[in-house]
């Protein structure tokens, strides 16, 4: 029985080591040209409870996961019940665990899967400092079918600090638990890789929007961590200094976004990461940076809400806040990752266009994109970069920072400019940036500001479209992923449907997504929140065609293919 | 601080904008914006090389009134987009400004914080103990008992807010007084201010004259400070604790190293950074 | 000529009393039994700049703007200029201004109105303390037909504390402005007044709103002055006092909303009042409110937007921030006042809301409503009061603070009832409040907080209907006057439509609406945002009938009957 | 403060709820949870009576371990909400307790307005100069050379934050520091604070076992405060501006009158008010 794709959970209790042994999978499946992903799930400790590695292996590109898990691999029982929940199984899956790992948690049980004995300690005992954890891993690769090379390397190569003890047990660990896989009852083994011609990468959506921010050309960040955007921000601490660029742990979101409106006043293109509270902080501040025109990046990495909601897990429902969050009339850019990987573009998009067009961009990304880790092939720079229109020569007259052009970008001077001091407002303001509350400056500036959005050619990467036939399945941010997968599976069951994953949430784009639909007679809309934000959005800006249902559910359980293929399947 | 030897030299009115100010006549911050401006000449610094930031309030009017780069913010940022400023470009003179309302109570967190990190810039308050913008309430600076706000009616029965001291206790590096009414003392501190490195704070006591007449009577209070300004902070505390909130001068000089993160000589490219993603 | 309605403005430079001439001409019409109106505006100026009062006399309920105005009278030309797209007149109208009062603006010339001098200082001159503005008063109350007594016993009571002179050479300027007003060119009279039989209130919106919190029973206020929000604090923080309530005046809006937090939780109903800045640093906690279901009402007052904006104009572009400006989905009601007078029984419905779903409450009203006075007959006391469910008797078992009923509403203690003790939550939680990340507590709780908005029962409250006919006008909050002015316009014309002001704007009514929209083929949405936020919302949540026309666009000026009544003749 | 003399007698054990701590094992916190039940004890303060409000951290987590009334707020802001609840029900006993990083970076505008105006209530920082929460990093009260922060990998370079400095800068009417290693020595710290008039403000230093394992050795570093607590506020300032961070005892007791607005007596109804309105 071979597979394109195996799902395997590794899980047990504080110190059991299942991140580790999820991290050294991915890496061995990546190093064997097999791509990985892999999402963690912690108990409700703040630190060093039980914890599980969810990690889907698979011979082509895979960046979320499957409906079910064909392995579940316990190194002991302790509070593992509680992840039940998120990992669905059925009776082909199989389940591991060890005999002496304390009672089996009635809710896997309840699973059906077939269940088999791994006695982790009693063979961690026979070797001198034999690890568990290793076991599992050297097991669960014999029984995908990873070869023991790629698994013995990464070993090699993770221990290297460890010393020649550590490691030598850690191999025959992991060679134990290949040997004893041997004798377990079958599952599903992945094919054979599909030759790579390049090394992939192994990098979180985090990392990547890091990757993305610096590659964009971000050089000054303000930080107040929180999750699951702290990682973003811890990533680009090193780097940004490896670059010659700047970060500033701020006091508080007030002062993050502030402190990057003032650098990019000041010529630098500037960056924060934050999370649903610490967004609703910056919504004052968002304004002032749309109504002074200083561009600004503001990764927003979502989590379960309302209010302080679900820290650790994922939820699309900030999309609100997001488009409307802002007081007054406010159009600035919203623009979403709709994968692992894409948080790296969307990211270089988003700061490349806040500086283009001289006003904030949020990115809105999501706890399953950022804090997942996958294997992916190297992404290429496709050479986004903030670069801003600035005056030129010698300042003649007065300089007009507010200039009204028809394109509605007005050229920036930075401080330094000789001749082109002003002063940048929030209150509004004639060309000069002078306050006044005349209607006709106004509405001069409010046309320029709405302007600016909506006139600039963003090309085709508003939208991510796939397939075609009269069902359109529309979609944005981390749903992608499964929805990619379950039409995929719905043509497989001989039906036509179109994937329309929209990137570019803000300004709206009503005729690009008119004619991505044209002669589309059902739209499925897919996303992950209880009152349907995006749905709602699209009815507000867009007009649908045919007849439209809306799929929407809250988190924190993410949204698996088979759900949105029954929907397909069932909409007859 | 900048290089002062190879400049042109300027005048006050060339730091001036054509812009009217919208103070009523009379309001002290008049006289504030020419002692800024008179600073700014005496240390010949080219007018695009300052940046000068401001919240919201009568007072944090003042950028436009200037011919430097200004920015005039939200009510309470003045000084986190100051420091995303300067820590992003050194070489920039910068300044921060405001009121009373919006430096210590919207403010107070980023006025403490700015304190203690101390990064080179200059930060001046005009303090009229009231929020004159919002036509008369009491700001962290007015007296307990002063009743004259519909607001607090019966006075805010609050302990007054003693900015010097706190500025003290959290780390300021530079500390002084100063009374808008004496244009010329007061640009000769905000010149010492910007020539010191790292945080310094400037109190000036700056009438409203619409909402606290009575401050036009500060004239006649004010003092210069008995003794010489101080680096021990212990004793800069007890002496502000105990002073009477007009004594004026430089009260404390530290000599904490300006917080500036280093950047790196060499410069790495993107794609070295990519390699730490390599399987 | 007689009118039912009469519209004048006073304007001069700062000093020059224009406020108070207006103040006494409204009392004064008031006290006649008319009905008066009147709005202000005034310079960039702190305080003491060039001002004007734009006031509107009618025989009827007067609570907006007519067209255009029929006198301006001027006490001198000092920057009056600056006012002129405020004041729209025609050749009808007539602009009195002193041959003296300095050059005569060219923006006021072009209005082609008829011309007419006053020599106010020559004439002040000649009385002993004779004072310009209220020869003015005078000669305007002269031109429109108000009683001699109502003018001048509205002099004696203002005057009282003055002293007898200033009170006799006031007395005096009027009688000249009077007499002179015989020479003047005609201006339309007010037709007599329509029997009173109440004595009429003068009040603003905000001290209206004020009143609607203190009858719903609020009595702790947290406050953070803003404009144009802050004279709702200012009436409340002295009569709360005496109702034995409290006022405090916190750091900032994060300090404001949490203090009234704070307060809610220990059982007094509370309310903080703001506009826009304020209320963007206010979503994060808005959601706190929502998520621990504790109720807080919080008026905004919009302002021109966005960023700092224009603090001293009125907009309706706060409204997707009320809506949609909490992360998370974080259902909460909004209520818009749609008039003046409607701010004090909008704020107490919405405070009796508050208390009844527990939730926060979003009082949408605007600078027009609330810094506008005008004369109204008395408001009943509707009755609505801030009423909680609490549990009763003694506690048997852990008490379930979010117990999941029917209703959605779930029996709140507050502190000191024994053996009630639980901790209220803003992270995700089960039904004793304790932090869970199940996805069935999740889910409950979302449903939860959403049913208890959804089924409530609101009573006609929802919305204002008049009117029948197949074109409907939709609209909410402040621009209802002139759209209801419009309207009958419409109808003298011969025209059938009714008329639709939304007061409940979330949650959303689409059956009471559909009802409402019955028949029509034609809706005409009206609002003032440069974003048609109101157009928007109505698309993403409800299905309208017919052909939809959206009118929309920012402030500073307000909205005109005229501008609504074109849209419907010219719509064919 | 509570009468004690009618209220039957309790027992820490009467103030703990069933729920179970997220905590590390070995947290410092737990010792606090301790603390805070014997003062309640000792207090006899019937537990309906008590409200326990926080912000988010580690610590912050706190309220719902207690069997009293609890509020977990949002980040930074327990000190407005334990004032809403104070201000509006006098008779209760309302004490806040948090974090370093909730308490003094995003919270700190709202510690120096608590401690300025003075309500009569209790705030109690855990302070394990980190952020546990979001997995360590520096908090204000960070030594600038700790590296161990992904976010600040050279350290901070900003010279730690002084709680206690500034409460009494800001106008706290009663300041200690504990340590949470010593829970009775803590419990009678808590007791006192709670029983002292007006805004109190106790630091425990309560080490965080997984980000800041080296804080075990504080238990070898705190050790009495050498003199007895002072009410001199310029007195105060000079020692504890020079104290070793580790001083633990009452420092600092004044005697400034709690914040309460007065409620008048005789309350006229709704009806009374319109008058103002009749023309
Ligand atoms: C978030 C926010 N809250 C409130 C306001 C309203 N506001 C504008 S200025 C001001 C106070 C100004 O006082 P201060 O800083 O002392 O300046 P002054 O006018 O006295 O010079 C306030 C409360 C605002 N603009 N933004
Ligand atoms: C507005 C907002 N910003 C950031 C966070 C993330 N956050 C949660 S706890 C915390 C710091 C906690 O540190 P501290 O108060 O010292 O508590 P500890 O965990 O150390 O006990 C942060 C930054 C948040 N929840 N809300
Ligand atoms: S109100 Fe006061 S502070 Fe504002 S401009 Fe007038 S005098 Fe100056
Ligand atoms: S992370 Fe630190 S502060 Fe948080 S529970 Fe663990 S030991 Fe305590
Ligand atoms: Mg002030
Ligand atoms: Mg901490």
């Amino acid at each position: 029985m071979t597979a394109r794709s195996v799902s395997i959970t590794f899980a047990g209790s504080g110190g059991a080591g299942v991140m580790t042994a999820g991290n050294m999978l991915l890496d061995a499946a990546g190093r064997a040209g097999w791509y990985a992903y892999m999402t963690r799930s912690s108990g409700a400790q703040i630190r060093g409870g039980e914890a599980a590695a969810m990690m889907r292996l698979s011979t082509s590109p895979v960046q979320s996961h499957d409906d079910r898990f064909d392995v579940l691999v316990a190194i002991d029982w302790q509070n593992v019940g509680r992840f039940s929940a998120e990992i669905p199984m059925t009776s082909d899956g199989l389940v591991l665990g060890d005999p002496d790992g304390g009672e089996f948690p009635e809710q896997i049980g309840a699973k059906g899967a077939r269940r088999a004995d791994i006695p982790f300690k009693k063979m961690a005992k026979e070797i001198e400092g034999g690890r568990p954890n290793m076991i599992a891993l050297g097991a669960v690769a014999g029984l995908v079918g990873l070869p023991e090379d790629a698994v013995l390397g990464v070993v090699r190569d993770s221990l290297a600090k460890k010393g020649e003890a550590a490691r030598t047990a850690s191999e025959a660990s992991v060679r134990a638990g290949m040997a004893f896989a041997a004798g377990l009852p079958a599952c599903p083994r992945l094919a054979a890789a599909e030759g790579q011609s390049e090394r992939l990468w192994s990098i979180t959506g985090n990392e990547a929007a890091g990757l993305g921010a610096v590659r964009g050309g971000i050089r000054f960040v303000a930080a107040y961590p929180i999750t699951p955007g702290t990682e973003v921000l811890e990533w680009l601490a090193p780097n940004l200094a490896k670059l010659g660029g700047v970060l500033v742990q701020a006091e508080d979101e007030l002062a993050s976004i502030n402190q990057i409106i003032g650098a990019s006043y000041a010529g630098v293109p500037s960056l924060t990461a934050t999370s649903g509270p610490g967004l609703a902080l910056m919504t004052e501040s968002l304004g002032l940076a749309v109504a002074s025109e200083t561009p600004i990046t503001v990764v927003n990495v979502m989590r379960g809400g309302p209010s302080t909601g679900i820290p650790v897990k994922s939820e699309q429902s900030d999309l609100n806040i997001a488009l409307y969050g802002l007081h007054g009339d406010a159009p600035h850019l919203v623009v979403a990752p709709n994968s692992l990987a894409d948080c790296a573009f969307s990211t270089q998009w988003a700061v490349h266009l806040a500086d283009s067009l001289q006003t904030a961009a949020i990115v809105l990304s999501d706890q399953s994109l950022g804090q997942s880790r996958a294997t992916i092939a190297p992404p290429a720079d496709p050479g986004f970069r903030a670069i801003r229109l600035m005056p030129e020569g010698e300042a003649a007259e007065r300089y007009r920072r507010y200039t009204n052009t028809a394109s509605g970008v007005s050229p920036m001077a930075v401080p330094g400019m000789k001749g082109y001091q002003y002063t940048a407002d929030g209150l509004e303001h004639n060309e000069y940036g002078t306050p006044s509350s005349a209607a006709a400056d106004h509405s001069a500036q409010l046309d320029k500001r709405l302007r600016k959005l909506a006139v600039h050619d963003y090309g085709q990467h508003w939208a991510d479209i796939e397939g075609d036939g009269d069902i359109a399945v529309l979609t944005w941010g981390s749903t992608t992923g499964p929805v990619r997968e379950a039409l995929e599976r719905f043509r497989a069951s001989g039906g036509r449907a179109r994937l329309v994953s929209i990137r570019l949430i803000s300004p709206v784009r009503p005729e690009q997504l008119a004619a991505a639909l044209e002669g589309v007679a059902r739209v499925l809309v897919v996303e992950q929140s209880h009152g349907a934000q995006f749905h709602r959005y699209l009815r507000a800006h867009y007009d649908l065609p045919g007849s439209v249902r809306a799929f929407h559910r809250p988190g924190p359980l993410p949204i698996r293919p088979n759900e949105i293929f029954r929907q397909l399947a069932d909409w007859s | 601080m900048e290089a002062t030897s190879t400049c042109p030299s300027y005048s006050a009115r060339d730091y001036k904008s054509e812009v009217k100010p919208v103070w009523c006549p009379g309001c002290g911050d008049y006289s504030v914006l020419g002692s800024i401006t008179k600073a700014l000449a005496e240390l010949s610094i080219p007018p695009e090389s300052v940046a000068l930031v401001s919240g919201i309030g009568c007072s944090s009017r003042l950028p436009a009134y200037t011919n430097v780069f200004g920015f005039h913010g939200v009510h309470g940022r003045a000084l986190p987009i100051a420091t995303g400023i300067k820590v992003s470009r050194p070489e920039l003179t910068v300044i921060a400004s405001g009121g009373d309302g919006d430096g210590f109570s919207i403010g107070g967190n980023h006025f403490m914080h700015a304190c203690r990190r101390n990064v080179d810039m200059t930060y001046i308050v005009m303090d009229n103990e009231v929020y004159g913008m919002t036509k008369g309430q009491a700001s962290p600076t007015t007296a307990p008992d002063w009743e004259k706000s519909k607001l607090t009616p019966q006075g805010t029965g609050i302990n007054p807010f003693h900015p010097l001291v706190i500025a003290l206790a959290a780390g300021a590096n530079f500390i002084a007084r100063g009374f808008s009414g004496d244009q010329n003392g007061t640009a000769q501190l905000i010149t010492e201010a910007i020539r010191h490195p790292g945080f310094s704070f400037v109190q000036l006591l700056s009438p409203c004259v619409t909402f606290r007449p009575e401050q036009r009577d500060w004239k006649d209070m004010v003092h210069p400070a008995a003794v010489d300004p101080t680096d021990d902070p212990a004793r800069a505390a007890r002496r502000l604790m105990t002073d009477d909130g007009f004594n004026v001068g430089v009260l404390y000089r530290g000599s904490r190293k300006p917080f500036q993160p280093e950047r790196q000589a060499s410069v790495d490219s993107v794609a070295d950074l990519e390699k730490e993603f390599v399987l």
